[in-house]
Parts: structure tokens; sequence; C-alpha cells
């Protein structure tokens, strides 16, 4: 029934995309579009919800599509609706926000038809039950957020995004299949049920770790997959951009727990070191990828590989944790896990519609262009400020929950039995500790630069504040943000049955935390309100406030800035962005990035500017990636040559040719 | 109920005590220095004279710029309030605990590099900048620590953890040992003392902190300043309950052992304000890029407790 | 197994041996005329064989074989090739690509190869196509071996008839096969012969010689 | 009268009746007539399927193959209409030449359909050669340097292999004869395929040798494929469309039908690993010179050859699975590969070039167009919701149900050849439009049918041409 509803729904979203191919050009195609898409988007985002009421109980379907004998099934259960609610849930707010940012669009065209068929592609991947249908739902929306990056086509950097982009992402599905292959094994049947009665040896199933990893985890960003995503997510249209990194990236985390947790029997412990590991480098190094940008949709790219590094560790210590029996643990770390997926894509994609919001505003994405923008756009300011500080893991924001469940669980890893798991838990959350602060760190690098201080361009200068529909669902999501933040216990509601459902017979942890209260294990261990973290500070702001209005002075001037006297005419003289990060670049960036800074300081008397440039290399790319490339290069050099031979030397590989197969078959008899 | 009159009464008195605790520090450090220096109270008429003040704000300083003093203030209170000083039965004990007292402050911190960005000048941004960098490697720091305590006592509540202590003999350990030292370094860190920052200075390429409050004058400054002797008696508490709990009330006899716990805090905090301003006179402040290798240092010391706390346990 | 009182076998095998020998006596030849000479004798003792093998195997259908064999590949191909050698003045020594004595070391053992192939797998089948058999593959490996070693581009064409020579060979050689292959073979080898004119005509309206060099210089993509 | 007189009447008449037709428009609209009325024909056999005679052969291979070769011819000949004219009024194709032109095109389909319906090996031969006759005509249509050379090129390579093509037939007929007798019987497939088991098998693998060589050329599987790219290239883009579309699929049907005998035999040796071996040798070797490809219609005949080396892989892997998804693979690519061609025609001819580096942002300046070549070149790319995507999904699953080590290889072919055709993609689609932006006077009609044809496909298979596909399958071993 419900599943029936889903199936509409998605078809109708397909059915929009063809709409807006046909129909692009008239105006009134983008009413259609955007508001079927709302629509849509909120019918599924109510259906699975709906769909938490059937608990453990798990709806199928199957549809005469797909390969013949396969047929394409479906299947609805809890761990499809918390992805399918997520992903509505944000569709909807892209939906409206775009709705009026895409009107300016250069070429509108480019973007109605495919996205709509992105949100539906997302949705189908989450319900997919048989191998055939979700690769298909997978590369699907491989190819239509390609082709939306593509939407801005006439920018120089596009081209090069999305073909890296469009490879690492078939690499990926690449993966998948023979991840898949593995699963279904000889049998060769493809549906998931089939898949999870099949047992694998462990050296296969570590193989399919390992693919599944490559697979899942190109399209989620984990280091060192990750290079695509800095490049395309900034690329396309910023209402599309917050769905590629806030929502899509949680559709690689669902395919990584749908296959790990679900169809790939039980655990081996060693994969919770390979997954925890990745993650905390991913963390890392993503946020110091972040710090060293100032193109401000890159840098909340690049964060986007940060919190997937962060969702990465918890999923790690569950598969550790379930491998070694530590059942409450695991529960723990994939709540953890789960609840960090959700906060990132609310505040990610309120982020990256802030950012759009700012680029429709002064047509800038460079921050050290922006500046003072709170004067400007109040409304956003606000906004994009309880993004920021969720995203920094402030409480009593959401982000700060869901770290502080992650932070539980590593706290609890002393009961890992092995030294491995033992030793790499500690590294793991300093590594994570220290990723969290440089978040924070990065965040008020973003909004003392974009928002405060002064105007660094006429553009910032003079920008006005967007449009009602652009900032309804900015205040949504920051509402959100904010509610989740100090009472989590409504989405622990959807997580414990959903962790219960993943982690059959252990114990789930939570179970002693009420509405007000969160407590992991026992109230003696720990525990975390961030309802009264709010309630407290607003209450003692209140009394700092009325205190200091009775005691002091209410004579207020408004004077020049002091800056120990310095007068500074102009904005120029302001931190920009690149210089706050310098600690961080000089302390980190050396190491990491090899960042290398040449001072050109002219002679006293001399008129010309000083000059201060940074080189930074990217690691990854130089080791990974460029090796790679080149040996594609070298070995098409090589076979080209194939393409220009006489004649005589074509009938010698002929002639060659059969000799060989001659002697074999003489051989062979 | 005692919860809440305890709680009360501990946001009281630490407020009433912090600028004391201040005011020795610097009162000793002048002494030490050969200096008279200023009374110990002088802080309490400092803060006075800037509430009466006329307060100056900046020409194009946003909303956020006066709101800020507020927050951080309300922030620094609460994790002074959540930190159990004299007695574990704090009403706010269980809503917080020590990983979410670090990120209370961390909030306050946010706020507070925000401000110093907000009027645009580079002072602000150059002691916002310095001052998040020294928090990021604070941070992780102060997290190896509480893995320590964690895995000493499988919990990171801090009443909990002092009962704990109380209760049974965990003895002199190692792992204590450097998780304190630890924990020391990251609360010079926190509170910008020498060697990291010097609170004295006014020398405009040292400033840190006082860089980033730049621009605050008036009752804004007298809220931030009250925030960050807060934050010094708060840090002293903590490491008082998480390493010497001796006193504290843990619920058992309610009178007498308040009185005890209340004389015991006060002592402590005494002994502290004396040991920083020794530190602090014998200390030199180190160059910004060596904060780095220093709260590096402290890190290490972190892991190092956790390791060891392994192996004996793992004997 | 030889019957020596057997006198079919001995003279088709004498006559298969003959084009065999002849096949050889291409690789050998360096001048054209002598090349195209050759083929004629070729084609010839090729007429011959089919003549004897429709006599042996009383299959008359076989003597069309001869016959086509007879006039077209003996007489109206070396014909119009020497018209076509002298009327475009192409110079008359042959290129070779690889030298005349590797060459024949190389067509040995291409012979051997083929005996290695053919004699085990046709037990079933009566000496005479055996032998046949195996002599036309060898035509055909020496034929292809022709195209590969010579530049000129009448000498490929002249190894490409020869190993369709073999081809006939080995038709002419298995009992009883049906009409519909020989009509195929000398449909093809006279459309084949109608596009190689077809060719020369155009190529003539580009170069004034046939040498394969010329026409490769367009080889695809070279000048882009 | 039965279905095959007309299915092979009507294009021999027709390049008889084209050969006379002075006007060229007449003579093309009579084409794209002649070949509708063929498409008729071919598609009788559904209705009330004609008995297999000596002469003819009908069963479910070949019935579908008949049917999709017509389809092709027609859409094609459509094509060819408006693509004929224009290279007539810019003076590329002098008038003379198109009448030829119409004439060999029904011929060349005849050859095809003869090919596929025939029921005798040699008669089988007789047309591949004959294809191949009538196509080196057209390669060299234009009468460039560039032309003469690659239809000179094909016609000489193809011209070998199909002399070994011949030998492998004698050599069939020589393991027949002892067990059927001399003469037709001993060449007629209905007759040979029942008693194939009794045949030699030594022979059996000897003749296969050739014949894979043989045919293997005209399909163009590496290292024989060299004329395939500049005959494709060269000659005119209607002819590239049915070279891609139609030849090579009758040239692998012809080495199935072998490869039908041989599976028959118990004692013959599998000719999976030749096939195997020689598939991804054209892949591998296919994809990499995607890379280097400077011209249009080059790129996509290399990108042919990976597609026939996919199938032929896919039908060495044997079993009914790989059997099928080589099956669903050769009739996606024929259609895939005909509209991406039909596509590139009309690019070549507004851009007035084939070079790669001088076709700029086609789905700016002409959209239908671009878009058209878009989803054609993401649908060969193996992207969903296309049927190329199933079929080498089929492939790659049924590898590793059968060899789960060549997955490996295989998958990471695909991948290399992926890059590369994206890479040019963009290129050619996207950016910033160069050249002339003249709308093309396209029909565009032919090219949205394959696609259309291609994309349902690719989520919903009929059951008919399931049930082919698994009789087929079955019967290939």
């Amino acid at each position: 029934m419900l599943l029936s509803v889903i199936g509409y729904a998605v078809l109708a979203l397909v059915a929009l995309g063809a709409l807006g191919a046909v129909a692009g050009r008239f105006k009134a195609t983008h009413d259609v579009v955007y508001g079927g898409a709302l629509a849509a988007s909120l019918v599924l985002l109510g259906a699975a919800l709906l769909a938490f009421g059937h608990g453990d109980a798990a709806e199928t379907l199957t549809l005469p599509i797909g390969l013949p004998w396969l047929r394409g099934h479906l299947r609805l259960d809890l761990l499809s609706a918390y992805f399918l609610m997520l992903i509505n849930l944000l569709g909807a707010a892209a939906s409206l926000f775009g709705w009026q940012y895409a009107r300016h669009e250069p070429e509108p065209a480019r973007v109605l038809p495919f996205y709509p068929l992105f949100i539906a592609a997302m949705s189908l991947v989450t319900i997919a039950d048989d191998a055939f249908l979700f690769l298909l739902a997978w590369e699907l929306m491989s190819l239509a957020s390609w082709l939306l990056v593509l939407s801005t086509h006439e920018e120089p950097d596009t081209s090069h995004a999305a073909y890296v982009y469009i490879v690492m992402a078939a690499t990926g599905t690449v993966a998948l299949l023979l991840a898949f292959g593995l699963l279904a094994g000889s049998a060769g049947d493809y549906s998931f049920d089939a898949i999870r009665t099949h047992q694998l040896s462990p050296l296969l199933a570590g193989a399919v770790l390992i693919l599944v990893l490559i697979g899942a985890g190109s399209k989620a960003g984990l280091v060192p997959l990750h290079v695509w995503l800095p490049l395309a997510h900034p690329a396309a249209p910023s209402h599309v951009s917050a769905l590629m990194s806030g929502v899509m990236t949680k559709v690689a985390i669902y395919a990584l727990v749908r296959i790990l947790f679900d169809l790939l029997g039980a655990p081996d412990w060693w994969w919770g070191v390979v997954v925890m590991a990745l993650g905390a480098v991913s963390a890392l190094m993503g946020v110091l990828y972040a710090l060293m940008q100032h193109d401000l949709k890159r840098l909340l790219a690049y964060h986007t590989v940060e919190n997937i590094g962060i969702i990465a560790i918890g999923l790690g210590l569950a598969l550790g944790a379930r491998a070694d029996g530590l059942d409450l643990l695991a529960s723990l770390a994939l709540i953890a896990a789960l609840f960090h997926v959700l906060n990132h894509a609310l505040f990610k994609s309120l982020l990256f519609l802030g950012a759009g919001a700012i680029q429709r505003a002064t047509g800038e994405r460079d921050m050290e262009r922006l500046g003072g923008l709170i004067h400007r756009m109040p409304a956003t300011a606000v906004a994009f400020l309880i993004g920021a500080a969720a995203i920094s893991a402030l409480p009593p924001l959401n982000g700060f929950v869901s770290e502080w469940f992650t932070f539980q669980a590593i706290l609890d890893g002393a009961a890992f039995p092995q030294w491995l798991l033992k030793f790499e838990v500690p590294v793991a959350g300093a590594m994570l500790a220290l990723a969290a602060a440089l978040a924070a760190v990065c965040f008020v690098k973003v909004y003392g630069v974009v928002f405060l201080g002064r105007a660094r361009s006429d553009a910032a200068a003079r920008a006005g504040e967007v449009g009602r529909t652009m900032l309804v669902p900015l205040y949504a999501l920051a509402a959100l943000c904010v509610l989740v933040g100090a009472l989590p216990s409504a989405v622990l509601a959807l997580l414990r049955p959903l962790a219960a459902y993943l982690l059959p017979g252990g114990p789930v942890a939570l179970a002693r935390s009420s509405w007000l209260t969160l407590v992991p294990f026992d109230a003696g261990r720990s525990a975390y309100s961030g309802f009264t973290v709010l309630v407290a500070v607003a209450v003692l702001a209140g009394l700092a406030s009325l205190a200091v209005r009775g005691l002091a002075s209410a004579r207020t001037r408004r004077a020049p800035a002091w800056d120990c006297g310095f007068p500074d005419a102009s904005p120029a003289l302001q931190y920009s962005a690149a210089s706050f990060a310098q600690p961080i670049r000089r302390i980190f960036g050396s190491v990491a990035f090899a960042a290398r800074e040449t001072v050109d300081m002219p002679e006293p008397g001399d008129a010309r500017p000083a000059r201060l440039e940074v080189e930074m290399r990217d690691p990854v790319w130089d080791w990974l990636f460029a090796p790679v490339a080149r040996a594609v290069a070298y070995v098409a050099d090589r076979i080209n040559i194939v393409q220009f031979l006489t004649i005589r030397r074509y009938l010698s590989l002929m002639f060659a040719a059969l000799v060989l197969l001659l002697l074999l078959v003489a051989v062979m008899q | 109920m005692t919860g809440a009159l305890l709680t009360l009464l501990q946001l009281a008195l630490t407020l009433a005590a912090a600028p004391l605790v201040t005011g020795i520090v610097r009162w000793v450090k002048a002494r030490l220095n050969g200096r008279r220096g200023p009374g110990p109270l002088q802080p309490y008429r400092d803060l006075l004279k800037l509430l009466r003040k006329e307060t100056v704000v900046a020409e194009n300083a946003s909303w956020l710029f006066r709101a800020v003093p507020y927050l951080v203030f309300a922030l620094t209170w609460l994790a002074a309030a959540i930190v159990p000083s004299f007695a574990t039965g704090l009403a706010l004990g269980g809503s917080a605990d020590l990983i979410a007292l670090v990120a209370i402050l961390g909030s306050a911190r946010f706020l507070l590099a925000l401000a110093g960005m907000d009027v645009g000048t580079a002072f602000g941004g150059l002691g916002s900048s310095r001052e998040m960098m020294i928090a990021s490697l604070a941070e992780p720091a102060m997290l190896t620590v509480t893995f320590t305590m964690a895995l000493l006592v499988r919990s990171t509540s801090l009443p909990h953890i002092a009962e704990f202590l109380l209760s049974h003999d965990v003895g002199i350990r190692v792992s204590l040992g450097l998780a304190l030292i630890s924990l020391m370094m990251v609360a010079l860190a926190e509170n910008g003392r020498i060697p990291v920052d010097n609170p004295a200075t006014h020398l405009e390429l040292t400033m840190v902190h006082e860089a980033m409050v730049l621009e605050y004058s008036g009752r804004h400054l007298a809220l931030i300043e009250a925030a960050q002797m807060l934050k010094l008696v708060t840090y002293l508490s903590l490491i008082a309950c998480l390493f010497a709990p001796w006193g504290l009330d843990v619920g058992a006899v309610p009178g007498h052992a308040l009185a005890l716990g209340l004389e015991s805090w006060l002592g402590k905090l005494l002994v502290g304000a004396l040991a920083l301003a020794l530190f602090e006179t014998g200390m030199a402040k180190m160059r910004v890029f060596r904060v780095a290798e220093f709260l590096g240092g402290s890190l290490l010391l972190g892991l190092l407790a956790a390791v060891f706390l392994y192996v004996s346990q793992g004997l | 197994m030889l019957h020596f009182a057997n006198t079919a076998y001995d003279t088709a095998h004498l006559l298969d041996t003959g084009v065999l020998i002849l096949s050889f006596a291409l690789l050998f030849q360096r001048r054209l005329f002598g090349v195209i000479r050759t083929y004629a004798y070729q084609a010839l003792i090729l007429a011959a064989a089919a003549a004897w093998q429709a006599h042996a195997q009383q299959a008359p259908h076989l003597y069309i074989t001869a016959a086509i064999a007879l006039v077209f590949k003996a007489g109206i191909v070396p014909f119009v090739l020497q018209r076509i050698v002298t009327a475009f003045n192409i110079h008359r020594s042959i290129e070779t690509a690889l030298g005349i004595g590797a060459t024949l070391v190389a067509g040995m053992a291409l012979v051997a190869l083929a005996i290695l192939l053919v004699l085990p797998v046709t037990t079933s089948s009566g000496a005479l196509t055996r032998e046949s058999l195996a002599i036309a593959l060898s035509t055909v490996l020496l034929g292809l071996l022709m195209m590969i070693s010579r530049r000129n581009a009448v000498s490929q064409v002249v190894g490409f008839m020869s190993l369709e020579n073999g081809l006939i060979l080995a038709a002419v050689g298995v009992k009883g096969m049906p009409l519909v292959v020989e009509i195929s073979v000398a449909f093809s080898v006279m459309v084949a012969f109608i596009i190689f004119g077809i060719f020369f005509f155009h190529i003539r309206e580009r170069f004034d010689t046939l040498d394969i060099h010329q026409v490769e210089r367009y080889r695809g993509e070279r000048e882009r | 009268m039965t279905a095959f007189e007309y299915i092979l009447g009507i294009p021999v008449a027709a390049a008889l009746a084209l050969a006379l037709v002075p006007s060229y428009r007449v003579a093309a609209w009579l084409n794209a007539f002649a070949s509708a009325a063929t498409l008729g024909a071919a598609l009788s056999p559904f209705v009330e399927r004609p008995a297999t005679g000596v002469f003819f052969l009908i069963d479910d291979f070949n019935i579908y193959l008949i049917a999709l070769t017509a389809f092709v011819a027609f859409t094609t000949s459509l094509f060819s209409l408006r693509y004929i004219l224009h290279e007539v009024a810019i003076g590329r194709l002098p008038k003379r030449y198109v009448r030829f032109y119409h004439s060999m095109y029904q011929g060349f389909v005849f050859t095809m359909l003869l090919a596929l319906s025939t029921n005798n090996l040699g008669v089988m031969w007789v047309a591949v050669e004959g294809a191949t006759l009538t196509t080196v005509l057209m390669v060299g249509l234009y009468r460039t340097p560039e032309a003469i050379e690659a239809s000179w090129k094909y016609f000489i390579l193809c011209g070998v292999g199909i002399a070994l093509a011949l030998f492998g037939t004698i050599l069939m007929y020589l393991a027949a004869e002892p067990v059927m007798g001399e003469g037709l019987k001993a060449m007629t497939w209905s007759e040979l395929l029942p008693r194939v088991s009794a045949f030699s098998p030594a022979i059996l693998n000897l003749a296969f040798v050739f014949l894979l060589v043989g045919y293997g050329t005209k399909v163009g599987l590496a290292p024989l494929h060299a004329w395939l790219p500049d005959a494709h290239a060269e000659g005119p883009t209607p002819i590239s469309a049915v070279l891609s579309g139609l030849l090579l699929n009758v040239a692998l049907y012809a080495v199935l039908r072998f490869k039908m005998l041989l599976a028959g035999n118990p004692g013959a040796l599998a000719p999976g690993p030749l096939m195997i071996g020689m598939g991804l040798t054209s892949l591998f070797l296919a994809s990499f010179m995607l890379y280097r490809r400077r011209d249009i219609k080059r790129l996509f005949a290399y990108s042919s050859i990976e597609h026939m080396g996919i199938s032929t892989f896919a039908f060495g892997m044997g079993g009914p699975l790989a059997n099928f998804a080589g099956l669903l693979h050769m009739t996606m690519h024929s259609l895939t590969k005909s509209a991406i061609f039909f596509a590139v025609g009309h690019a070549s001819q507004v851009k007035g070039t084939q070079k790669i580096a001088e076709i700029r942002g086609l789905t700016a300046s002409q959209p239908a167009l671009g878009w058209a070549l878009v989803i054609g070149v993401v649908a060969i790319a193996g992207m969903p919701p296309f049927g190329v995507f199933m079929s080498e999904f089929l492939v790659v699953t049924s590898t590793f149900a059968r060899a789960p080590l060549l997955a490996a290889p295989l998958v990471l072919g695909l991948l290399v050849g992926f890059a590369a055709l994206m890479l040019r993609l963009q290129g050619l689609a996207f950016g910033k439009a160069e050249g002339t932006g003249k709308a093309s006077g396209a029909a565009l009609v032919p090219l949205y049918l394959h696609l259309a044809a291609v994309l349902v496909a690719g989520i919903y298979l009929p059951g008919p041409l399931v049930a082919w596909f698994q009789n087929v399958a079955r019967l290939l071993g």
C-alpha cells in the first residue's frame, strides 16, 4: 500500500522530468516542475514517516520491469524508510528554494528535466530490493546529477568537474557491480532476499567490504575517493549542490549500511579497523582541505568529506563491536552514525542553500570578495549562523548530539578485545576531536569573513535580502537544527527501532533516556540534555542582562572602530579568509599539502605592493589519480600505433593470429 | 530540591569568587615580581568601574557584537555551575558531562571569536584566528584526558567521577599523573595564561585574547572580563574535581559535609591560584607557533596516559 | 600407405605438388613479369589438377572449374596484369619486406605446419583427399606469406590469387563437394578481379604507380 | 510464394530498378520505400512462420535478426534520404554516383538478408562475400585518397578473411561428408545440426579456427579489425551506420552458427576460450584506442569494435545466461550505434567537419541533435536506463557465474572505454558552441525511434523477445 504510493510518487517525479525535457522553455513548466517536485517529495516524506508505524514488518512489491526472470523488486523497511524520509525532507526544502532560485539560472531548461529525475532516482535506490534495480537507480542518480552539474556547462571549470565526477561515479558503480557479483555467487540470483541467505567465506566477504568501500565510498566522498566531490558539488546550481552534498552522499551511506549490516552476513573485527581508519582520515583531511579554501561552496563540499568521515567512524565502531558481540556499543555507534546522517543532511543543506542565497544576492562564491552581509541580508545571516554553529558541533544544536554519541561510543572502545582496535579507538577519537575543533575554526572563518566585518567588494556592499520563498526553507531547516538539538528523543524514537532492526537480538543503547535527557548506557556513566542547556543559557543570559540593566549605565555611543588607534580606511585591511586560516595552514598545511608561502616584500621606498603567494599540492591527487591518468595516457599512446600500420603489417597481424590459433589447435590435439 | 539549591549556591559562589581568584593571582604575581601591585580585591572595582562607564560600540558593529557578551557570560557561568566544586549533587550535573562541558565552553569561544571578526579590524581578526587555533589544539588534548578518566572510571559524568575517586582507592597511577599534567597545560591554554598568552599584555602583536576583545568597552567588556574570570575558576574546580576531590560533599551528611566541601573548595582555589601565579612568574611567553608544539605535547601525554592505563589493565 | 599402382593417386599427387612448388617459385621470383608468368603456370597446373580430379571422381562438374581456372587464371588475368604493368610502367623489380631466403624458410615451416595439422585429423577420408588438402592448405598459407612479404600491389594481388588457387585445390580435392562452392569461388575470383580493376583504375586517377606506399600516405588520421 | 521470396526479392528488384532510375531524388525516395516494403516482408514470419526448406532456414535466431536487419536498413534509408541530398547539394558527392549508391545499398541489404535466411553454408559464404563487395564500393564512394585507401584496406583484409572462411567451410564439409554423404545435405544447417555429434571433432576444430579468423575479420575482432575504423570513417555516414548496425551482426551470426555446430559435438574443443580471448583483446584495444581519436566517425567505429568484443566475450563464456546477454548486447548495440551514426552524420554535416576538435557544444547550437547524441553515447557507454546497461550487467554477472576472475578484466576494459567516451562526449555536446550554428535539416525521427527502442528495452523486455533469446541461447550451448 505505502510502497505503491511511493512508487507512484517516484513515477510522478520521472514524469515531471519528462515534462521538463519537452516543455523546458515555457515559463509555466518551471512552476509545474518545482511545485510538482515539492508535492511529490512531501508525499514521499509522509509515506516514509508512516512506514515507521509498521515496525520491523517490511512491505514488498514486485514490478514486471527489469530483468525478465528477476523482475523489479521493491522493499520498504525501516532502513529504507529512514533514508527515504531524509531524502525527501531535504528534497522538499531544495525544491521550495529552487522554485525561486532557479528562475535566474543562465539556462533553466538544462536543470528542469534532471532535477526531479535526480530526486526520483535517489528515492528509488532506497527502496530497490534487487541488485539490478539498485544499480539502475544508483547509476541513474549519477547520470542525473552529472547532467545537473553540466547545466553550467559554459563555465570554465565545469567540464573538468563533471568529467572527474562521472568517471568516479562509474568506477563506483563497477565496484558495486563486482560486489553484488560476489554476494550473489555462482547461483546468480540477484534479488536481495537470495543474497541475504547466501553465505560467503570470510575472504570473499572481505573482498566485498573493500569493493563496497570503493563503490559507496567514492559516492560518499571518503578519502582518498573524494576528489570529485569538491569539484562537482559547487559546479551545480545551489539547490542541486544542497541535494548532492546533503543527500546524495547519504544515499551512499545507505548503500554502505544496507550491504554491510543487512546483506553481508556477520562482520569480521578488522572491518571495523578499516572503516574507522578511513573515517578518521576523511574527517581530519576533509576539514583541513576546507580550511584552505576560500570558495564558499567548495569549502562546504570539503566539510561534507569531514562529516562523512565522522559517520564512517561510527559505522566502523558498530561493525567492530558487532563482530565482537558488544551489542550495546554496536547499537550506540550505529545510532550515532545514523543520527549524524540526519544532522549533516540538515545543516549541510541549510548551509548550501544559504550559500545559494548569497550567490543570488551578490553573484559571488569567493569569500575574499564578500563581507558585512549581516547588515544587508539579516534574515539569511541568522539562519546561516545557526547552520554554522550546528556543523561546528556546538551545544545545544543538533550537530553536537550526534558527535556526543560518537564520543560516548569511542569512550567505550576500551571494551574491544583486540589490541589493534583498543589503540585505534583513542587515536580516532583524538582525530575526531581535532576535526570537530577545526570545523569550529573553519566556520568562524566562514561566518566572520562572509557575514561580519565590512564588505570587500561592491557586489557585497550592494547585496539585498533574498525573497521569502527562499527564506522559508532556510528557516525550516534552521528550526529543525535547533529542535533536533534540543529534543533529540524524537529522532531516537525512529533510530532505536532501526538499530534493533539492523542488529537483531542484542540490547539497544539509550534505553534509559527520557524526552529530556539522553542516557547512552546508564545515568552514572554519562548523560546530556540539550533542552536543559538551552533553557539554562537563556535563563542565565536573561539574568545577566537584567543585572547589567540594573547595575550598569545604559549610555551607549557609536564611534569609529578603535583597533589600537589604527585609522584603517580600507576594508582590505580586514583579516581575510586566507589570513584567518594562516596559523592552521602553517601548522598542518605544511605537512598535509606541502604548503609553501613566498613573501615578496619590496624594499623601503619601493612603491610596488608586497605579495604573499601560497601554493599547495593535493597529496591524494598527486599520489593516486595523476599516476593513473598518466598510465592510461601511456598505454593509449602505445596502442595508438596500431592505427597507423601499413596494410601489409595488418595482414601480418591476421596471419600471425591465424598461425597462432592453428598452433593452439595442433597442440590441443 | 537540594540539587537546585546547591546549584543556585554554586552559581552565586563561583560568580562571587571568580574576581577574587583572579585578583589573588595578579597580586601574588606582582609580589613575586617585587612590585606592590593592586590588592586582591581590585578586580571587583575594575568590573564595577567598567559597568558604570559609557559603552562605545564601533560604527559598523552588528547586533551580534552586542549580543555576544551576554551569551558568552551565560555559557561560561553555566559551565561553572556544572563542575562539582564543593558538592556533587548539582541539579545540572546530570544534564551535561565532561564532553558537554568542553563543548559549552567551546560555544562561548566560538561566539567570542565571531564578535572579534564583527567590527572588521585587523587586530580583531588576528585575535580570533589565533584564539581558535589554540582552542582547536587544546580540545583534542582535553578529550584524551577525558578518555583516560573514562577508562579508569568508565564514566564521563563529573559527579560520578568524583564519587568514584573518593569511594575507590585508585592509588597513585602514572596515567593520572600524565593526565593531570596534560589537563593543566590545556587549562593554561584555554585561559590564555602564560606561556600561551599573556593576559596582562597590551602589546598588539603578542595579544591573542585581548586582541579579540579589543573593540569592547563598558558593560560589554565587564561581562567578558567576568566570563574570563569564571572560566579560570571553572578550570581550577575541574582540576580539583578530577584529581583532588577530597572533601567534596557527596551528599552523605548534608550540613557538615557541605561546610567541609566549601572550605576545601576555597582552599583548593587558593592553592590553584598560588600555583598558577608561581608558574606564570617562572615562565616566559612563547611564540605563537610554539603553542602548537606545547599543546601537541599535552595531546601526546593524554594519549600516553590512556595507553599506560591499557597496559596496566591488560596486566 | 602409398600404392604405386594407383595412378589416380599418383597423378593427382604430382599435380598438387606442382601447384605447391609453383607457390614457392612465386615467393622466389624477384621480377614482376616473372611473378605473373609463374602465377599463370600455377593456374595452368591447377586446371590440370581440377580436370584430373573430375576424371578420377567421375565428377563432370569439376571440368567447369578446370575450364574457369584455365581461361581466367591462366589466360586473362596474367595478360591483363602484364598490360597494367606495362601501361602504367610500374618499375619491374619486386621490393621484398622479408628477404627471399627467409621467405622460403618461413614457407617450409608453413608447409610443415599444414601437414602437421591436416594429416592427423583426416584419417577418416581417403588418401587422395588428405594429400591434396594438406597441399591446398600449404598453398593458401604460402599465398598469405607472399602477400605480407612483398611490397608491390601487383605482387600482393598475385599472392591473393595464388591463395585462391589453394582454395580451389582444396575444393576440388574434397570428394563430391557440391557445385555451389565452385560457382561461388569462380564468382568471387571474377568479382574480385573486377574490383581490383576498378581499384587500379581509381588509383590510376590519383597516382601513376600502384606502389602501396603511395596509397598508404593517406592512412586515417595521419594528416589530421 | 513464401515470405523469403519477398524478403529477398524486393531488395534485388529495387537494386536493379535503382540502377536504372536517372533522378537521384526519385531514387532516394524509392530506396526508402523499397526498404519499408522489405521491412514489411521481414515482419511477416512473425505472423505465420514459413517452414524450413532446403534453401531457407527459419528459427528463433534468424527470425529476429532478419527483422532487426530490415528495420535498421529501413531507418537508415530514411536517414540516408536527407543525408545524400545534402551531400549532393554541397557537391561532395557527384550525381552520377548517387544512382550507383542506392542500387548498391539495396544490393547490400539483399546480401545481408540472404546470409541470414539461407540454409546453406556455401550460400551464406557467398552472401557475406557479396556484402564485402557492395560495401567496398560504397566506402570508396567519395574518391578522396583517404576513401580509396580505406576501401583498398577493407577489400584486401576482408578478401583474405573471406578466403580463409571459405577454407573453413570446405573443411566443415569435409567433416560432414563421411556422415551425411556427398551432396547438398552435407552443407545444410538444418541437416547438419542434428547429426553433428557424429562428425570428426578434429576437423571441426580446424574448420572453426579458419571460420573464426575468416568471419571474425568481418566482425572486426582485434587483431583482425584494421579495416573497420577507416571503412566507417571514410565512407558515407549511412554506410557507417549499416556497417556497424548490420554487417558486424551478420558476420557474428555466421560465427555463432558454426559455434552451434561445435557445441553439438561432444568431442570438439570448446570454442569458448578462443572467443573470450579475442573478445577481451578487442575490448581493451578499442577502449584505449578511443582516447587518441580525432575523427568522430572513427571514434564510434572503435566503440563498435569494443562492443563486438563484449558480445563475442559473452558468447565465448557460453551458457544460457551469457548467450542471452550476448544476443541482447548485439541487438542493443546495433540499434544504439546506428542511432549514434545518424546523429554524427547530421552533426558533421552541420559543422562541415568530422574532426572532434571542431565540433563543440552541440546541445547549445542544435539542441535536438545534441541531446540525441548525448542520449546515444550515454546509452552506448552502458548507463541506465538503456538497454546496453542491462546487457552489460548480464554479461558481467553471467561471467561471475562461470569464471569470476574474468569479470575483473572485463569491467576494467568497460571502465576504460567509458571514460574515453565521456571525455569526448563532453567536448562534443557541451561547452560554448563553435562553428556554424545553422539548424540541421535533419530527419531526427529514425534517430529518436532507435533511442526510444533502446530505452524501452532497458526497462522492460517484451516476453516473445525473451523467449526467442532464451531458445537461441540454449541452442548456442
